[in-house]
């Protein structure tokens, strides 16, 4: 355990955090949706341009701390190319894995970046800010599916 | 041999275990070397501690795990950020998770944790507030706790509610035939206890919440005599909300837990306010956290929780089943030692496997009161009064009564012990 | 030489005490040896508990007392008429006794036990319902913490009342300018804090109760943040109503006070119902017993008043006149060293006497919560959020601040741990 | 402590609790009241005869434990030949006793059997008992002296 957050910020941060990926301007984003964390303050706008089914460009903007963002960051590394279907297997996958004790994410997931935010589990407030992106992806998914309004979502699952 | 002499006179993992399989507590390796307290003298003789429904004994390991919380770990909860914290939550969360296991309850979140029985019933009723209107009826027992009582008859009469009560029959049961007559379009909750704490009697729960839900009715039990004491299993038993206290199951005081179907939980309003149960709150309007965290304002008995699944241990070391055989046991021996004084009014059900492991009781010579100090006096720990059921006093026709109760660690010889005292007492009042 | 080096570097009681008279805690014999906790090892470093404002960690005379309650005497209590119930009784009403001791307060009789201070708040404000009606104002401040708000606010929605909030000025003091205009005819109740969680701000209470009481209100006091940190005398207050809880005093979890004048308990309802709370209970009525046990349904936290007079003991050794001053020395400290950082701003007042003994603070390139987790990757306990206090932090204009917050076993050397974790996090960020 | 229990009930009960004084029938009182324990059910009717200030006889029927049947019967016994200010003075006494920490009632008070009482507080359950008797004669003198109803007294003191 010792050191094991410090190696956390030091490779997630110093990647992620000082260059978020996924910072494209998308004007006219097929999917849309807000994040926000209510107890946290951390806030995410998350933009997807769609080609059919399939994500080809990504924008996700976090105001809140480095994991929330960090977060984001991964996942719009991980999603840039899936299917909204697999967008939402691995956001599904990533919940149960946060919430659950397993080691480490499926390999068939091809889970990039995002074990390493395993190691914020043992933190239960924060695991909400690693999820917070996520959870996101899944209400902007939802709600274009089933063609509702987009809401703003929150991380309290 | 009695099953029980085994384990009350050897220590702990003592070498041969003589008793039957399945039916000595001690063949599970637990003894009442375990329980510090049992080894206490009071004036002068062996405590022999026959008060387990009022509060039980604790296992030293759920006296260690409390002092070990404060001495590794304390910190408060759910918002911290440092390792304590993150720990402290970590134990106070496995608390949830195992008492949901124990219970066979499904989710976690359906387990929601209180200061008490008392506290889980009040949240029970008040958060349900808003689903009567005036003119519902809530259908109670006439053999209810005072927990069970009190808090219907305030929500009554702010809320213009009918309270009816399911007779009690001569022989201490639920009339079961009245219940038809009283289960009406306008019952909106029944609760009632899944165990006398006066009268020892089981009552059918799982039977009645059929008919009850029949009437579209919210079903709550009040199962602070039963967990611990006999299998309890959320699910089986289909009612909406079930409480209890961690300090009547060998665990911790300061806890006690309602829980809920997922569907009712929903509906359920908090009724303490502050923080750890909001999402957002400005100066004027608050938005409520998910269940179960909503219920929980404030800080928490977080060295409690991570004291009670030392409690559980224990029990599911012993098992439910010996437990409940046990208890059997100890109650039929009871009432037969009991039933050879003359002028000795014994209550409830004659069968003992139809009560828990308690025995309420009335000598016509002497006051219940009396009769307690004067077995105190030999070191024997009953309780006497109404037992915070004054109702169904009023209905047994008198004021108070004494109450010999039992815990895991009891035995024939405890009962014993208590007739030799009634016998002294006696002869003090010749 | 700084005094706190030897209360912290010395086993209690060792040889020589080089603190000049009445400023050194060591003088007292109070050590940080007499915190088991404190031994820890956190990431591979010692623990720097700066957390004390959320939880204070407990001596080992307070969980030593716990246990050996669990140990020799534990037993349902008031009713009971056998040794270890008079036993237990005794221990709880001594905790009563001793409380109201500790806060001046002449009868014991004005000390209610909850389960906390959250708990003692939602039964002063839901238990002055019946005295309000539409219309009337209820005086709140805008630095409170989420439970002297929320249950107001959910009252105010009840009962149409309207809140009104003290304004803090940009140097994190009570706007007291507003006062007058603010206390109306029509303001019932007054609550504020007594010092803030947050700003560490401690209010002028007793002027601002004078003030109330002219205009006819009800004065309550928050008074979680001072009891156990600085002479708290609530005559001298002149409040209606005190609420705290035992686990920020370095007391057990589960147990908290609401204190009241003999007056307003004799107004005040009961918000909880069952048993040991009531006098007569029938199917359809009950009546409450005295004040104050009418306000303590079930069965309370027994072991937890057992132990707390050990937590009043060590204060009272050390004294609250040197704890205050050695807290007012280590803010000052705490204040002076975060100054030297750039970018980075602390809230409250300048001045340390007129603070209780925590800081919060808000690093312009870390975000409140990656710096608590770095901070605790260096053994360095902080709380990172909106601490309970979300309307404080809108008008702060931050979401989250850092706190570290101070114990007496705090020293100088926490404070220069926690600098050297800040500089790390800056590092590891830059 | 090991026996004081019994030696109380040995002492009191047998003498007074067999043998209640205060058995007299009085049907004309000049004093009456009505005391009543409800968390113990506990009942008791005191009435007095008077001559001038002076208590002449008492009859004091309790139904209850055997603690307070032997106050009343005490009780009796030591009020008889006294003014209603004694009376009061040593029901106050009394009461300050069973709440305090002191050994003894102080001599001058003349309390009789009453100290043997004292043994009672160790259990706070049965105080109510001891001083049914006496809150009951406070709340007779009470009513007497300021010549309003007399109520029925609870010893929740
Ligand atoms: C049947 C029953 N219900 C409720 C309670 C209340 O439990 P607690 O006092 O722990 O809140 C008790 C115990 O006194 C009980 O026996
Ligand atoms: C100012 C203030 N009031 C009330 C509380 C609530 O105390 P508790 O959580 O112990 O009920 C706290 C602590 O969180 C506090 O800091």
């Amino acid at each position: 355990m010792i050191g094991e957050m410090d190696e956390l910020y030091r490779e997630v941060i110093l990647d992620h955090h000082r260059a978020p990926r996924g910072s494209a301007v998308i004007d006219t984003p097929d999917l849309e949706a807000e994040g926000k964390n209510p107890s946290c303050g951390d806030e995410l706008t998350l933009k997807l341009r769609l080609d059919g089914d399939c994500v080809v460009e990504v924008s996700a903007v976090t105001c809140g701390c480095a994991i929330a963002t960090a977060s984001g960051s991964i996942l719009a590394e991980l999603v840039t190319g899936r299917t909204l279907a697999e967008v939402r297997q691995l956001a599904d996958a990533f919940r149960e894995h946060m919430h659950g004790d397993g080691d480490e994410l499926p390999d068939e997931l091809d889970p990039g970046d995002l074990d390493i935010l395993t190691s914020v589990r043992r933190f239960p407030a924060r695991i909400k800010c690693a999820l917070l992106p996520w959870m996101t992806a899944l209400e902007a998914i939802a709600s274009h599916t089933q063609d509702r309004p987009v809401g703003v979502s929150t991380t309290e699952v | 041999m009695r099953s029980d002499l085994h384990f009350l006179k050897g220590p702990a993992g003592a070498s041969a275990c003589e008793g039957q399989d399945g039916d000595c507590i001690r063949c599970g390796a637990i003894c009442v070397e375990r329980f510090p307290v049992l080894k206490r003298l009071v004036n002068g003789h062996r405590l022999v501690y026959l008060d387990s429904a009022a509060t039980a004994q604790k296992p030293e390991g759920v006296i260690a795990a409390q002092a070990r919380y404060y001495r590794r770990h304390n910190a408060n909860v759910h918002r911290g950020m440092h390792t304590l914290a993150s720990e402290a939550t970590d134990l106070y969360e496995t608390c949830r998770r195992r008492t949901a296991r124990f219970l066979g309850v499904t989710r976690p979140e359906q387990v929601i944790m209180t200061n008490g029985a008392t506290g889980a019933l009040n949240l029970a009723a008040f958060g349900l507030r808003h689903t009567l209107n005036p003119g519902d009826e809530i259908l109670l027992t006439e053999m209810e706790h005072h927990a069970n009582l009190v808090p219907w008859i305030k929500l009554a009469r702010q809320e213009g509610l009918l309270l009816r009560h399911i007779p009690v029959t001569d022989d201490g049961r639920l009339d079961l035939g009245a219940l038809p007559e009283m289960l009406t379009d306008r019952t909106r909750i029944v609760s009632l206890t899944h165990a006398s704490n006066v009268l020892g009697t089981i009552n059918p729960v799982a039977e009645i919440a059929a008919a009850a839900h029949k009437r579209g009715a919210v079903v709550i039990v009040d199962a602070a005599q039963s967990v611990g004491h006999m299998p309890v299993d959320f699910d089986a038993l289909g009612v909406d909300l079930l409480a209890f206290s961690a300090h009547k199951v060998y665990g911790p005081m300061g806890l006690g837990f309602l829980v809920g179907t997922p569907e009712i939980l929903s509906r359920l309003e908090p009724v303490e306010f502050g923080g750890e149960m909001i999402e957002t709150v400005t100066l004027d309007d608050a938005t409520w956290a998910d269940v179960p965290h909503r219920f929980e304002a404030g800080t928490p008995n977080v060295a409690a929780a991570a004291a009670f699944p030392a409690a559980l241990d224990l029990i599911e070391e012993a098992t439910l089943e010996r437990i409940r055989t046990h208890e059997i046991q100890l109650t039929g021996y009871a009432l037969e030692t009991l039933s050879a004084f003359d002028e000795l009014t014994i209550y409830g059900p004659d069968d003992p496997s139809q009560r828990g492991g308690l025995v309420s009781f009335h000598d016509a010579k002497i006051h219940p009161h009396d009769l307690a100090q004067l077995l105190d006096a030999r070191g024997v720990a009953v309780r006497a009064g109404h037992h915070c059921a004054q109702p169904l006093h009023r209905r047994l026709g008198v004021v108070a009564t004494a109450r010999a109760s039992f815990g895991l660690y009891n035995s024939h010889d405890d009962i014993d012990a208590m007739a030799d005292a009634i016998r002294y007492a006696r002869e003090v009042f010749a």
